[in-house]
């Protein structure tokens, strides 16, 4: 098993969705000859030809809509957004078609379909190519939002997404596109389906929460953590929506202690939901406060000073120092710099 | 592009027309068929029996029955020649305001009202009926339009969609998107703008400058057509040959049919508050089924008695709507959480679970 | 002083505003001649001329866009979209540039302007009339969200809006807009300013936090408690960015317990921010979880639905219900015909 | 409206040329006056300054000084005869591609480059140059243009604006929604496409089937035309007189220069596997500046002393560039709170104090 990128992971998961299943399309700009600014349609219109993985005109509501209409004449497009900010002039059709024509057709009328996102930042990107966006997506009942951590995932969750019989929001966290793991499609699935969070470590004194591309900071921080003695439990969800209440208040009953980390602005995001319910089904096995570790509530920063916007693990473990474990000599408190 | 490649795309400069206000046939323009006479006398019974469901609807919002009923009242012949265009196997994407075609469509009129009538679906089913749900943000349903389209061309299925849009609906983006994508992608697509002069309160003059909705055609590669809107044999003769145009291969086609909303906006709405009535009566004057009832007849066409078996047949299909709507729909308060996804998710599983607890809790 | 509507008290605001500063202007969709589907705009083309309020095309994201030019050549737009739902395809243009206009440009360009939506349900309005869409402007760092819940509110927080410097979008719950209350826009202010929130009723029990649409119901909840003898706090934000945690928590520490109210869908709402920020805060001050009601994860259902989905009094007393006053014997729990 | 009316809203079938490829003056299309000689020689100037500017910039990005740099070669005409049309008070729209424009409007280059080399801003005051920020999501300033249009008539002041976009923008919804709105509102616009053939690897037939995207104007009533945008005369020329019809109460004006993008989207891009080098070389032969220099000196208004102190100073202000990003930027985090709003919300400034804490621990 060799290494591979996520970027070649998600590549990987399209053709082979593109050679498992004719109704299914490809389409976006610059997904064609280019394929992508970030290489992820790589070859497909070389393999597949035109008609099954196209450039469109530049115009995203354009792109969505025209998703809609062939889902509805029996298709299963995969279309990308360029970067996360250019998928907002899709807002309406997606939030006022491809979440609701399920439901106004009492099922009638299905959307099949993924919208790809490439968010959030850690790449130096200029402005409007670094927002967090899986808030907007999360927030709008008939969709559902799923976000890749690791490279198998990133295949196994598109593959999963193309086949779903709803319309599905795929965030692909852009920092991890070079990320690579060993990882080889045509081995066995080992990655749980839809809908379910999983343990990425086990831990003892308090659960890290986390999504997309804070699964890593995660796991780092829980890694300084325990050089000081400190177990951190580490919480990928996986997909948002549906959100997996099982796994992540049985390790928070576990723990007792909850910190949550999401890269975008905290404000109204999918952390402060995470923080609601958690403290809703496990206030009594709470010792402290559920805390969250975001971004701040500020436009993305420009790259040279995004180091200092993004939640990295010194924030993470400084969160953790804060859940009052004054009652647990036993657990030494994190210096900033375990990392 | 040769510059005759450009004025192919052009519409011609007088809305093309075939039968004069009062009736009268006037010289048909080149490149146009005249319908044949049975499809004229289907299109008057469409007629009759459109405008009779249309006034019974509004009736009905009166008593209630209706939420609210945006009228087609003077579009009736946009509405029925639009549907009498296409075949069985084309697929139609109307707006909220195109009931009348749906009707004519065949659709069963209370399903049609579905949605009007406080239910939060569409009643039919669009995949049997060819026909998507009415789409109420504007100009949303012209690019699904298109993306069905290409389903269509992809399937190597030889059928056609047409879209139909506001004039308002035009200055939207997506119009415009709709319009550029079918242009480059060639797609068998017929735009279809009922230019009725007002989008709720504002008038044709605010919403564009252009010589006329049908010269944005051009500026996608799309040819063009305008029509006068009230003139039945006109806009049957014109969609008649978009849609050949774009069954044949030659791409899509916009077609601006210039009519007029003899109603307000909605019941809701109170047009006296932007319009007089000087206007309103003139454009009463241009009326559609009086205009085709009178070409009819003098052609030989129709005569009393097939003038009353439309009106009669349009009398029962209104007994028919009226009973059908008197009838409370049934409504399932857990059929809330059927249809967000194919399964519902854990989240709307126990949030159904609340609301059976709300609904169940004893009245003590 | 006599009464007066919420959508005469905004319509009032407008007119007061237009008349004091003249770099005030109000466009939109069907504004001029017919005076705005709710009338809220009545009369203002009348007495302001075409140049200061005016119909333009139909099309929200030229709208706001015009808006963000006019804004920077020294105008104060108040701009309409007609429905929530129907301020979708202005979204590019609401968070990539009303947003973040101020900040790219390091504070050299301001866009004071206000982006009015009507929004919420409970007026049998059919689909895509009745969104609550809050969550996604709240969640946009650069803008500000306002929703006032009594005329009174109706006139000062609008005039405040427009005299802002920076965007605000105005959410007015259209299902208060013919709700009346003895108010003169001459008479003296005693409404506070933005950021602030007010308690508009006194208790002991517990608090309930809530917004817009959300305080009727939070106060009529109150009402029915207070006959059994449990003494509600009722809390309204009226400002949800910037948000008052001042009194939210100062009275969540007093009453040791908080429901949130929201009709809006809960995942990922301003109902989650507000619950993970009490918690976060008060949490040795409480003695129950925070809990949300708020309306369904489902697209907003039809008029003959829609009682169902919509928080109510009674949604609201079960939830007190669970607020754990088991260690409290003087409370008595509620029951459902309290309301 | 009639054919008269809609034919003066057509561009020319071909575009509007003054000087061939070789240099050699063609005759002058009726309607567009010839730039005076001093304005000719002035933009002679820009050019070469501009193209060095735009080496220097691509230059440092291979330095890491700046962290993409979207280049200009090849449409120096344009960026340079927008720019030259305007007035001191008029107003320029620009995209992330017009840099170039920015500094033959005078801008310090630095500043221009501020926001790719890494910090949030623009770097120069848009209110003081009259330049509004460089706009990346496409399409959207040209709805801004018009407002500030408005703004700019309201105002009284006798002021144009004009707003740039690529031809990959005018697929964008809001590229059709600023037309709409100039035409209504007969707005003192002009839209100027840079048609460069691509929008980064998507070539002009896949996103348009337009005769020419200038036909997109009659569609809403706005002046057109289409010129040559490798010809300095030819642009200036048409843009000169779209802005005095604008500013003359004419209303929006919609110029299409067809020109071609020589260097990649930005340094970042493959052109290679998009597109071939026998295409670049074929526009390399129709080099803007390479022309207009040949038409000068054929004419006589130019010779090898001009050249040469052209060349000189686009040196001395090439090297102006690169000292000024050698240096690094000073960038403080805590302003990323201070512009969010005029004043910061009490979260904000709790963040503040978040990221203080975490500045100044102590590092053990
Ligand atoms: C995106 C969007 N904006 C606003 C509305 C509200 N609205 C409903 S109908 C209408 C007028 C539409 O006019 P037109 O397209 O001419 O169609 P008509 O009603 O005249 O048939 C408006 C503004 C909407 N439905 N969708
Ligand atoms: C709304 C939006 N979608 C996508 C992008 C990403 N993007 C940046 S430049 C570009 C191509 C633009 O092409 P064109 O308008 O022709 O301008 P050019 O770069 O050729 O000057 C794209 C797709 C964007 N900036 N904004
Ligand atoms: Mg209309
Ligand atoms: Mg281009």
């Amino acid at each position: 098993m060799t290494a591979m990128s996520m970027a070649q992971a998600l590549n990987a998961a399209l053709r082979d969705a593109l050679r498992a299943d004719e109704r299914v399309l490809v389409f976006g700009e610059d997904v064609g000859p280019l394929g992508g600014v970030f290489r992820v349609t790589d070859g497909l219109t070389k393999e597949f030809g035109e008609e099954r993985c196209f450039d469109t005109p530049l115009a995203e509501s354009g792109i969505v809509g025209l998703a809609v209409g062939m889902a509805m004449g029996g298709f299963r497009p995969v279309v990308e957004m360029q970067f996360d900010a250019f998928a907002y002039p899709a807002f309406e059709q997606i939030a006022s078609h491809v979440a609701k024509t399920r439901n106004r057709t009492r099922g009638r009328v299905t959307l099949p379909m993924v919208i790809r996102v490439p968010f959030a930042g850690g790449i130096g990107g200029v402005e409007h190519h670094c927002d967090s966006s899986e808030a907007y997506y999360a927030h709008t009942p008939g969709l559902k939002v799923v976000t890749p951590a690791t490279v198998e995932d990133a295949y196994w969750l598109l593959r999963d997404a193309i086949a779903d019989p709803d319309p599905v929001i795929f965030m692909e966290p852009k920092r991890l596109y070079w990320s690579k793991e060993a990882f080889s499609p045509s081995g066995r699935r080992r990655a749980p389906g839809f809908g379910q969070a999983v343990v990425r470590r086990e831990g003892r004194d308090a659960t890290l929460v986390a999504y997309g591309p804070g699964v890593p900071v995660a796991l780092q921080a829980a890694e300084a953590a325990a050089a000081d003695g400190v177990s951190l439990e580490v919480v990928d969800l996986r997909t948002i929506v549906p959100f997996d209440d099982e796994t992540v208040t049985s390790s928070v009953r576990k723990t007792g202690r909850c910190v949550v980390i999401q890269e975008a602005q905290g404000f109204a995001g999918v952390g402060a939901e995470i923080a609601a319910r958690v403290q809703e089904r496990c206030f009594h096995s709470l010792a402290a406060p559920v805390l969250r570790v975001t971004g701040f509530d500020i436009p993305y920063p420009p790259p040279k000073l995004e180091h200092a916007h993004l939640p990295d693990a010194d924030r993470v473990l400084d969160a953790v120092d804060r859940l009052q474990f004054d009652d647990r000599p036993d657990v030494v408190h994190l210096s900033r710099e375990a990392s | 592009m040769s510059h005759h490649q450009v004025a192919g795309l052009l519409p011609a400069p007088d809305p093309v027309r075939f039968v004069a206000e009062d009736g009268t046939a006037v010289d048909p323009p080149a490149g146009y068929r005249a319908p044949a006479d049975e499809q004229l006398a289907e299109a008057y019974r469409l007629m009759v029996l459109g405008r009779r469901f249309d006034r019974q609807a509004t009736a009905l919002t009166k008593q209630g029955r209706l939420a609210v009923y945006p009228s087609s009242l003077g579009q009736e012949a946009c509405q029925v020649a639009g549907v009498l265009a296409l075949g069985a196997d084309d697929w139609l994407f109307p707006t909220y305001r195109d009931c009348v075609a749906l009707v004519a469509r065949g659709l069963d009129p209370v399903e049609v009202l579905t949605l009007l009538r406080g239910d939060w679906h569409c009643g039919y089913d669009p995949a049997a009926a060819r026909v998507a749900p009415q789409c109420t943000p504007l100009a949303t349903q012209t690019v699904h339009a298109v993306g069905m389209a290409e389903a269509l061309r992809r399937k190597g299925e030889d059928a056609v969609v047409m879209a139909f849009v506001g004039d308002g609906g035009t200055s939207e983006g997506d119009f415009h998107e709709a319009l550029n994508f079918a242009g480059v992608l060639r797609s068998p697509v017929v735009f279809f703008v009922q230019n009725n002069k007002y989008a709720i309160s504002v008038p044709l003059a605010r919403q564009t400058a252009a010589p006329a909705l049908a010269y944005k055609g051009v500026g996608y590669g799309v040819r063009s057509e305008q029509v006068d809107g009230n003139d039945l044999v006109a806009v049957l003769s014109v969609l008649t040959e978009a849609v050949r145009h774009a069954r044949e291969g030659g791409g899509p086609f916009l077609v601006e049919a210039h009519t007029y909303r003899m109603d307000a906006h909605t019941n809701a709405d109170d047009a006296t508050r932007y319009r007089d009535d000087e206007e309103v009566e003139r454009w009463a004057a241009a009326d559609p089924l009086a205009r085709l009832e009178t070409y009819l007849r003098e052609r030989g066409l129709l005569d009393a008695a097939g003038v009353t078996a439309a009106r009669e047949a349009a009398e029962e299909f209104a007994a028919r709507v009226r009973d059908g709507l008197n009838a409370d729909p049934e409504t399932d308060p857990y059929e809330l959480f059927d249809h967000v996804y194919a399964d519902p998710t854990p989240q709307l599983r126990e949030q159904r679970e609340l609301l059976a607890a709300e609904l169940t809790a004893p009245e003590e």
